[in-house]
């Protein structure tokens, strides 16, 4: 299937045997990778974190894993889940064979213990409660309890252990994007013998980290280490697929010194870098690694604004910038113009993009805009309108501001932008308190389905924040959240209907672009396999090979 | 002297309370949370998030129990670095930073003093010019730039020192050099000023007088008295060198704590803001006292008095 | 040793008259303080072509943007990144104003010939397609304005406080000092992201918050000044003549402070240039599409490799900025210092 | 007698921002063995010029010596190189300046200071060079000086870090000693000890000694020979005793008459009108003359050369020559040439 | 002389630096004399002594620590109002030792000058006020061109004479003159002392003349007094004390003075003092007594008695 990710590889068939014949493996298995930052946490409970993400997919593992393809894969289980009828409880069997590191078999009880001690308000996991509230049973009624929520409180998670190798697990209601959520970290198992033992200390460094993945961490200072590094775990369960020995990590957080570090051979892998003029150099390099990520970034227009109220001037809006040039001239790092929210190559029924089949809207049309301007200032009996405009303080926003700005403004007459740079946590302020009249934003998925955009814009929606409301909105996406969930044709039917209501009927929010990463990679490396979603990055198919250079 | 040390600790001590608590409040008022997941958080979760941390008390409880906490010597865990505690975070974090500053101090202060002495020595010829030309210069282009070209030329380009990290000696060899150059300027340009001065006094003159020759009346007499002005400039700037750069920090890809003091006021990290602040609010006064008992070393005329209050 | 025996006519012995009131006159032209310092400000070379630069690049700051077809908020993506290129100098191929790039692989290209752009860009464009030479000029004009703004800001905050702490002396001045030590302690980045969001990003509150942050040093200066002039004669015949506390701080005290005032803001002017490159840096700096000289290096540090130029011209504007105002400062210290009067 | 020192037509100028200063304009004088020549002039004449030319400490960026002979032991001074110049500074000729507030180097151990020259020109070992400063010490009449050469100058008194001053110039015997207002800045009571001192040193250790001053009470109580400077120039030399009873530069004249002495009363004092004159621009012919009140045409015409009074006693001064009138000096100057001890100089 | 009129009373004057704390300066310790009008009063003493801590502290430069100055009866220290304080400014003036430091570089001389009538509203009128500058310019000797002139153009005799105008603008009656004349040159200091003279005389002016260097302070003053470390030891009329200095202070203050005399410097000897010669006992009185008319010594019981015997000789 065509995926979101990619391989810089054909990658080797199935079996670890099947090696490529006119590559020959390298003696030295290292891979040096640089990261843009430090990793916050290695606990799985209460991990956000990119960084945190590909490290605990690297060392430990959940039921499920996303493959080299962005397939779902069993991993600590056995097969792919069994669902009931009405798609509300979930078996699983689990693979007898997977192993701790400190040699106790991964059990059901690991996982029950993983996910209530991720809901545990005592954790103060931020992710348990946002992932599990309103999906796993009984979730939200603990989160509601807070601080007092007792043991047994906590045990009525609808989470199970049949027995040592069987789980069950109880949803409000059917989702059909559950088995991403069961290959994210924090669904990850927890041996709960141990995470006691070494209470406040768990996963505070390498020492006090359990592994159950490829690979384990043998050196980690903890959180604020800047260097890191993990070695194949020789009790994993497919260990012997595992031909990589030892990845080395550092942290460098400046993009142009972390090309300079690649240039100079000191690194294999660097982080994603998005300064176009960076990247320039590397055009058509075999180094240059991009590939299209579900990140979705657009404009929003606070309707607390009266001037926003007005369908015609946020039409007027939608309509005048050239996402095109946008994505070219601009970011020039391989990102998408998009007509759409729902990003391309990241969720899928039956192997069947959302994107496909589905319309764009509001393609650029800077008449029509005009048109739509001169009407709206009309109806609203104003001769020129002027916004604030809050943008991120990074320099790939700041452009994308100038560059939004400068369309604008050119466009439709008797416009005026301000543009207001502020860092990211001020930025969220902000939306929060809805100050602002534009507001540049953008949204990564925690899970693969349209919903963790389409929610976004319910009515009184946590992250609707521009007092924007549709009854018609809100009735289709509610059904796609509810009585449509078993049903994933019609459900996807009333999201692509949502969209269109969203975007062309009441042109509420602009989407801009689908972000593009860019990473450089030494070509000996091989297998290195990138993700739309967390875990962004898995290290267990690389191999390192000889090359003539 | 005891005495006049009790009473500067005092201050001292008075001058850091001030401080935090200005900080304190200042911090409070900039908006949003420390979550890292802010944008994802139901109000509801915030509120509770909110609530482990004590952040939903009144500002001023919220000060008190800091305070009270600080007296224990407990300033807090970290937000962004998973309930990290901040002493260890800053105990981590400030050894880089002040392997770094200190040789950039000690490079600095050399070169700028040989720079300074020269130029003063052979005033107003080439040797001057020059010398404040590099002087100059160094303070004139920003430190990224010239860390960044430091880091293509002699790293990439050359090959001669490792670009960036922090795992030996020679990986300081770089960033030590890129930021000496404000302490290389700033030291150049005062010796200068104040050699020159002293030079003119008429203990030199008795000096030359009495037959000394042209190295014994630089280095025996006039530069111990020209260092004494200079050393109350050095010390604030060794504090500034070792409180860490941002700029060398995030280029050299260095564990430093500018980077991460920086990072925590753009993430609204309080403990660590607090923390950092106070470590090198500290930091400063201790410096300065050393500063001063310093020049009551390098300065007969101060020591029995026992300096300024 | 000894008389030379020239015949001198006896008539030379006689009584000469010279007129006792032309005994006191000085021949002298009278010269003021600033016409005085003006003179040796002139004997130093480079403090004069710093100054001659620095006059010419506050008016090109002005006039330079005028001088192309292009304003510098202009956008046109399809012409972005181009590098310098010059009527007349495009073919002298060693000066780089022919249009070209280098790859990373060392090979040169013509960017405006692959492009088909027919516009001169003399010092190329930015990743917007906008032209750099104005560019350059805005951003230098901003950045003078935050500098001077910002020196002038924190010349009276500095010079009031240090005059009144000095003055004042005793039980005043220690509490002034200590509240000093108390704000050098306070983290200036935490000022600035808190002036951002009371004043909204852009120019005033980065000029606020490095005045804010900058005037003690200011202080310091006009304090120990105003110590030493307290108990300098003309200032106690000023007092016994009654002349109130104001008039001898600013008739007196002031006006003689001109020299290190003058200095030590020539001083704050590069520093406020770099403090708002470093916010640049940060991110904290200037909102779009302005520019300033820290937000245009601070690009062009990030296409250092691959558009040197972006980099390389404003930081020759920057570091010209700084090096002419250290040499002014430096001239005019010499200038004004009373030890080498006379 | 031995001429020690001769000083041949010197000529110094300085440049500066206004233009050439020519300081020094065409000064000849010994300095014989043994004695102590004071010069005295106005402040600006060029006194500390001079002296500083002998010991060769003129700033080098702007002093200039235009031209003239330093000759010390048959060496022209001026020609030497820095480093044969060393030799002879502190050893041969050494100097005590103006101000002893500042002329000893505050972060350096008295001892070390008195050491520093003893070790330089006499070879002396650390421990042979400590227990000399601690006689010289003791010499110049410092109590415990065991105690005092550990300590440093800020805990001396003024008088006494003169005294260490006057003990470096001194420890190595110098042939000539050149004291640039030595007590200016002291009190009468230290003044008179300094004065005292000196002298005293002066007999044990047979050095000549170049004795400036502004102070005629001191000139009269130390110098053996006097020489008056004006606007650059030398222009009255004589012993002391003809210069104070017998002067004949009109500049004497007023200088000695401005001062009252314990007789003066109520009667005006005599003051020199007028200001000195601008060495950027020194005027034509005699430089005194727009102050002089018996200022003749050929003052303003034609340098005065030197007249001869005795033979120790010469002036440039055109009153002296044959057909310029005869002149009253002022009341004071009379009533001091009536008690002129030695033979009457005819005119 | 008693029957002189008394326009100033000295009594008990303190002056103490950085009171209570180590470092405390007694430098006026209990000071007291008079000054009558229209007399010229000499203060001696060595370097650091106090006596320009006392003119100082007369002109209400300092606030004394303790003790009274009353002019023409009225106390200056107290708490005054502004105006009255103001009156007292115009009464009572000084002159400066420094003549480069007590000029304001930045000011032209007629601003300098007429700082004073600017202060007071002496003149009226803008030409009013130029006009009483060029008339205190050549009551100084100097003239009309100068007063456009910067300080840095005079040399330092004509600059004391522009302090002398400044302190004259305001028609003082009574002038502290702090040792006008020590930094001058000795063919410029009778330019001075000639002017301070004249003005007396011409003017009615009292001064207090404080200087270091007693040959002119003989000329000047009608009497002297004598300081040592913050007290007043001797006080006669100038010849008096020239001629019959009883305290052993003054005795060996005078035998150090050199003379511009080459003969009589050659047999001149100096007299050394030591406190402790006075030896005296731990609760003796010690005081200010008149040993002759007007001839005071600060002085115990038994010595005073000396003294007295010691004058009738
Ligand atoms: N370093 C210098 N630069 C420029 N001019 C100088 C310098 N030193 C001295 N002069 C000038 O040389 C002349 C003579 O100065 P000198 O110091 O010899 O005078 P003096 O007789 O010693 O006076 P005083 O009694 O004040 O010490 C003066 O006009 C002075 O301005
Ligand atoms: N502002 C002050 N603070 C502390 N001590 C002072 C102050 N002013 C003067 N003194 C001290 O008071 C004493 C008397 O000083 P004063 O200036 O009156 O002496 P003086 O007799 O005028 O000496 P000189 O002849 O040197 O002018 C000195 O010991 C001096 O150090
Ligand atoms: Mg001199
Ligand atoms: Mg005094």
């Amino acid at each position: 299937a065509c995926s979101g990710g990619t391989k810089n590889e054909e990658k080797s068939k199935d079996e670890g045997k099947t090696k490529t014949t006119e590559e020959k493996l390298a003696a030295d298995q290292t891979l040096n990778v640089l990261e843009s930052a430090e990793i916050p946490t290695m606990d799985s409970a209460k991990n956000q974190d990119t960084m945190g993400g590909i490290m605990l997919n690297a060392v430990n593992e959940g039921l499920f894993r996303l493959d080299e393809n962005q397939k779902i894969v069993p991993a600590a289980a056995e097969s792919m889940p069994k669902y009931n009828e009405d798609k509300t409880v979930i078996t699983i069997k689990l693979r007898k064979d997977a192993k701790w590191s400190n040699g106790d078999p991964v059990t059901a009880h690991d996982f029950v213990f993983g996910w209530q001690r991720a809901l545990d308000p005592k954790t103060a996991s931020e992710y348990g409660p946002y992932f599990m509230e309103d999906r796993i049973k009984n979730a939200s009624e603990i989160i509601a309890k807070g601080e007092k929520a007792t043991p047994e409180d906590i045990k009525t998670l609808g989470i199970k252990a049949l027995d040592d190798y069987t789980l069950e697990i109880d949803l409000v209601r059917p989702l059909p994007y559950i088995e991403s959520y069961l290959a994210f970290y924090t669904f990850f198992p927890q041996n709960q013998k141990y995470v006691e033992a070494q209470g406040d200390k768990y996963a505070t460094d390498a020492a006090h980290i359990l592994f159950n993945g490829p690979f384990k961490m043998t050196k980690w200072d903890g959180p604020t280490a800047t260097e890191w590094a993990l070695e194949k775990n020789d009790t994993y369960w497919n260990a012997k697929n595992i031909t990589l020995k030892k990845v080395n990590f550092n942290v460098s957080k400046d993009p142009q010194a972390s090309a300079n570090a690649f240039e100079a051979g000191e690194v294999d892998v660097t982080p994603k870098l998005a300064q176009a003029a960076i990247l320039s150099q590397y055009q058509g390099s075999e180094e240059l690694l991009t590939y299209t990520e579900p990140s979705v970034f657009w404009l929003k227009m606070n309707q607390k604004n009266p001037a926003f109220q007005n369908l015609n001037i946020r039409k007027a809006i939608a309509l005048t910038v050239d996402k095109n040039a946008l994505v070219k001239d601009v970011l020039a790092n391989g990102s998408i113009a998009a007509d759409y929210i729902v990003p391309k190559e990241f969720a899928f029924n039956n192997g069947k993009d959302f994107r496909d089949g589905a319309a764009t809207y509001m393609k650029m049309n800077k008449e029509e805009a005009k048109k739509f301007w001169e009407k709206g200032l009309q109806e609203l009996g104003q001769k020129e309108l002027t916004f604030t405009y809050v943008g991120q303080d990074t320099e790939s926003s700041k452009k994308t501001d100038a560059f939004v700005k400068d369309q604008l403004e050119k466009t439709l007459p008797g416009l005026k932008i301000n543009i207001e740079s502020v860092p990211f946590k001020i930025r969220i302020d902000r939306e929060n308190k809805q100050d602002y009249d534009l507001l540049f934003a953008g949204w990564g998925p925690d899970y693969a389905d349209p919903m963790t955009y389409m929610d976004l814009f319910l009515t009184g929606g946590q992250n609707n924040r521009m007092s924007y409301s549709s009854a018609k909105y809100d009735e289709l996406v509610k059904a796609a959240q509810t009585t449509l969930g078993a049903k994933a044709d019609e459900r996807w039917k009333a999201l692509h209907d949502a969209e269109k209501v969203l975007l062309e009927d009441d042109a509420a929010i602009v989407p801009m672009y689908q972000r593009a990463a860019n990473i450089l990679v030494n070509p000996k490396v091989k297998g290195l396999v990138t993700h739309a979603m967390s875990p962004d990055m898995d290290f267990q198919h690389v191999k390192i090979v000889e090359t003539n250079k | 002297m005891a005495k006049y040390l009790l009473q500067r600790i005092v201050y001292m001590i008075l001058t850091l309370f001030i401080v935090a608590s200005v900080t304190f409040f200042l911090m409070k008022l900039i908006p949003g949370t420390p979550f890292n997941s802010a944008e994802k958080l139901t109000p509801q979760q915030l509120h509770i998030m909110q609530e482990k941390y004590g952040l939903n008390d009144p500002v001023p409880i919220q000060y008190v129990h800091y305070i009270a906490n600080l007296v224990k010597g407990d300033l807090g865990v970290s937000f962004q670095f998973d309930n990290t505690p901040v002493t260890k975070l800053l105990q981590i974090r400030i050894g880089p930073s002040a392997v770094l500053g200190i040789q950039a101090m000690i490079l600095g202060a050399l070169i700028g003093i040989v720079l300074g002495v020269v130029a003063a020595l052979k005033q107003n010829t080439w040797v001057d010019y020059g010398s404040t030309f590099i002087a100059v210069v160094g303070k004139s282009i920003p430190s990224f730039i010239f860390a960044g070209l430091l880091q293509y030329y002699l790293g990439v380009k050359l090959g001669w020192f490792p670009v960036m990290f922090w795992k030996g000696p020679e990986y300081t060899i770089m960033p030590t050099i890129a930021l000496a150059m404000f302490p290389i300027s700033i030291t150049a340009r005062f010796m200068r000023t104040e050699m020159v001065e002293v030079l003119g006094t008429e203990y030199i003159t008795l000096a030359k007088a009495k037959g000394a020759s042209y190295w014994q009346i630089s280095v025996k007499h006039a530069l111990r008295n020209a260092l004494i002005p200079v050393v109350t400039v050095l010390g604030p700037l060794a504090v500034g060198l070792m409180t860490g750069s941002l700029v060398i920090e995030n280029i050299f890809g260095i564990p430093g704590i500018g980077e991460q003091f920086v990072k925590a006021i753009m993430v609204n990290d309080y403990p660590v803001i607090m923390g950092t602040n106070i470590l090198f609010a500290a930091l400063f006064v201790v410096i300065i006292l050393v500063v001063d008992i310093l020049y009551g070393i390098i300065d007969p005329r101060i020591r029995i008095s026992g300096g300024k209050s | 040793m000894l008389n030379k025996e020239t015949a001198i006519s006896k008539d030379m012995f006689a009584p000469a008259h010279i007129d006792p009131s032309k005994s006191e006159k000085i021949s002298k032209p009278s010269l003021n303080f600033w016409q005085d310092s003006w003179l040796r400000v002139k004997k130093n070379k480079g403090a004069v072509l710093s100054l001659v630069i620095i006059v010419i690049v506050i008016f090109l700051a002005f006039v330079g943007p005028l001088l192309t077809p292009y304003k510098f908020d202009t956008q046109n993506t399809k012409n972005n990144n181009l590098p310098p290129r010059i009527q007349g100098l495009e073919n002298i191929h060693w000066l780089p104003f022919d249009g070209t790039l280098k790859r990373k692989n060392g090979t040169e290209y013509n960017p405006y010939e692959i492009r088909e752009v027919k516009e001169y860009y003399w010092f190329g464009t930015d990743g917007l397609g906008r032209d750099l030479f104005a560019r350059l000029w805005k951003g230098t004009q901003i950045s003078l304005f935050i500098a001077f703004m910002a020196a002038l800001v924190d010349m009276l905050i500095g010079v009031t406080y240090g005059a009144i702490s000095g003055y004042l002396g005793g039980r005043v001045d220690s509490v002034m000092q200590r509240i000093v030590e108390i704000i050098v302690g306070i983290p200036n980045l935490i000022v600035v992201v808190l002036m951002i969001l009371v004043l909204k990003p852009g120019i005033v509150p980065i000029i606020i918050a490095i005045a804010l942050t900058g005037w003690t040093s200011m202080a310091r200066v006009v304090r120990a000044q105003v110590l030493k002039f307290k108990n300098q004669e003309f200032v106690l015949a000023a007092k016994t003549l009654g002349a109130s506390n104001g008039s001898i701080i600013f008739k007196h005290m002031i006006p003689n402070m001109f020299g290190v005032i003058i200095i030590n803001t020539m001083f704050s002017i590069p520093n406020a240039i770099f403090f708002e490159a470093f916010l640049s840096f940060i991110g904290l700096g200037l909102q779009e599409p302005n520019a300033s000289l820290g937000t245009l290096v601070n690009d062009g540090y990030h296409s250092m490799i691959a558009f040197p130029y972006q980099m390389i011209i404003p930081s020759i504007m920057i570091a010209l900025i700084m090096v002419c105002f250290n040499l002014v400062a430096d001239g005019l210290r010499d200038a004004f210092d009373p030890k080498m009067r006379d | 007698m031995e001429k020690i020192l001769q000083i041949k037509d010197l000529n110094i100028s300085f440049h500066t921002f206004a233009g050439e200063v020519k300081a020094i304009r065409g000064v000849s004088f010994d300095l014989f063995k043994g004695e102590t020549l004071a010069i005295v002039g106005e402040s600006g004449s060029g006194k500390s010029v001079t002296t500083k030319s002998i010991m060769r400490l003129l700033p080098e960026h702007n002093s200039e010596i235009k031209g003239g002979q330093v000759l010390f032991d048959g060496k022209d001074l001026t020609k030497l190189s820095d480093k044969q110049m060393q030799k002879i500074r502190g050893k041969d000729i050494s100097m005590i300046f103006q101000d002893p507030m500042t002329s000893l180097n505050p972060t350096m151990k008295i001892g070390n200071q008195i050491m520093e020259p003893l070790i330089k020109h006499q070879n002396m070992s650390k421990g042979a060079a400590r227990e000399r400063a601690v006689e010289l010490l003791r010499l110049v009449g410092i109590p415990k000086p065991e105690i005092r050469v550990d300590q440093y100058p800020h805990q001396f008194s003024g008088g006494m870090r003169q005294r260490v001053v006057i003990a470096i110039a001194l420890a190595c015997n110098p042939k000539v000693l050149i004291a640039d207002e030595p007590t200016t800045a002291l009190d009468v009571t230290i003044q008179a000890q300094i004065l005292e001192l000196m002298k005293d040193l002066q007999k044990k250790i047979d050095t000549s000694i170049i004795f400036i001053t502004h102070d005629l009470g001191v000139v009269a109580n130390v110098a053996d020979r006097v020489a008056v400077m004006y606007g650059g120039k030398i222009v009255e030399v004589g012993t002391a005793d003809e210069i104070f009873y017998n002067p004949k530069h009109p500049y004497t004249w007023g200088l000695i008459s401005s001062m009252p002495d314990m007789e003066t009363n109520d009667e005006e004092l005599y003051s020199i009108p007028g200001t000195p004159p601008d060495l950027l621009d020194p005027p034509k012919g005699d430089a005194f003359a727009p102050r002089n009140p018996y200022v003749m045409k050929i003052d303003l015409e034609q340098e005065p050369p030197f007249f001869k009074v005795s033979d120790t006693h010469y002036a440039a001064t055109w009153l002296l020559h044959p057909d310029a009138p005869k002149v009253e000096p002022p009341e004071a100057v009379k009533r001091r040439q009536s008690q002129f001890p030695g033979v009457k100089v005819g005119k | 002389m008693s029957e002189r009129k008394k326009l100033l009373e000295i009594k008990n004057l303190k002056q103490y630096f950085n009171e209570g704390k180590p470092n405390e300066v007694k430098a006026v310790d209990n000071v007291s004399f008079d000054i009558y009008k229209g007399e010229v009063m000499g203060l001696v003493g060595e370097s650091g002594c106090g006596k320009s801590t006392t003119g100082r502290t007369i002109i209400r430069l300092y606030d004394a620590t303790g003790g009274e100055v009353l002019y023409d009866g009225v106390n200056v220290h107290g708490n005054k109002s502004k105006k009255e304080l103001k009156q007292f400014n115009r009464k009572m003036q000084m002159i400066f030792q420094d003549p480069y430091a007590s000029l304001n570089p930045r000011l032209k001389i007629a601003d300098v000058i007429a700082e004073g009538i600017d202060i007071h509203g002496l003149a009226k009128s803008k030409q009013e006020r130029m006009e009483k500058v060029y008339e205190l310019l050549e009551t100084v000797g100097l003239n009309k061109e100068h007063a456009n002139r910067y300080p840095h153009e005079f040399s330092g005799g004509q600059r004391q004479r522009i302090g002398i105008a400044r302190a004259l603008a305001v028609q003082p009656e009574f002038i502290i003159a702090d040792e006008p004349i020590s930094a001058l040159d000795v063919s410029i200091q009778a330019q001075v002392v000639n002017l301070m003279k004249k003005l007396q005389h011409e003017k009615g002016l009292t001064y207090l003349f404080i200087a270091h260097d007693l040959s002119m302070v003989k000329y000047i003053s009608d009497r002297i007094g004598v300081m040592y470390f913050g007290k007043i030891v001797e006080l006669a009329p100038a010849d008096e004390l020239y001629r019959n200095p009883l305290h052993p202070y003054t005795q060996s203050l005078l035998s150090a003075i050199p003379a511009p005399d080459p003969i009589s410097e050659r047999t001149r000897k100096r007299k050394t003092y030591d406190p402790a010669t006075h030896n005296y006992q731990d609760n003796e009185p010690v005081e200010f007594r008149e040993v002759t008319p007007g001839h005071f010594v600060l002085c115990s019981e038994t010595e005073f008695k000396q003294y007295q015997a010691q004058s009738k000789q």
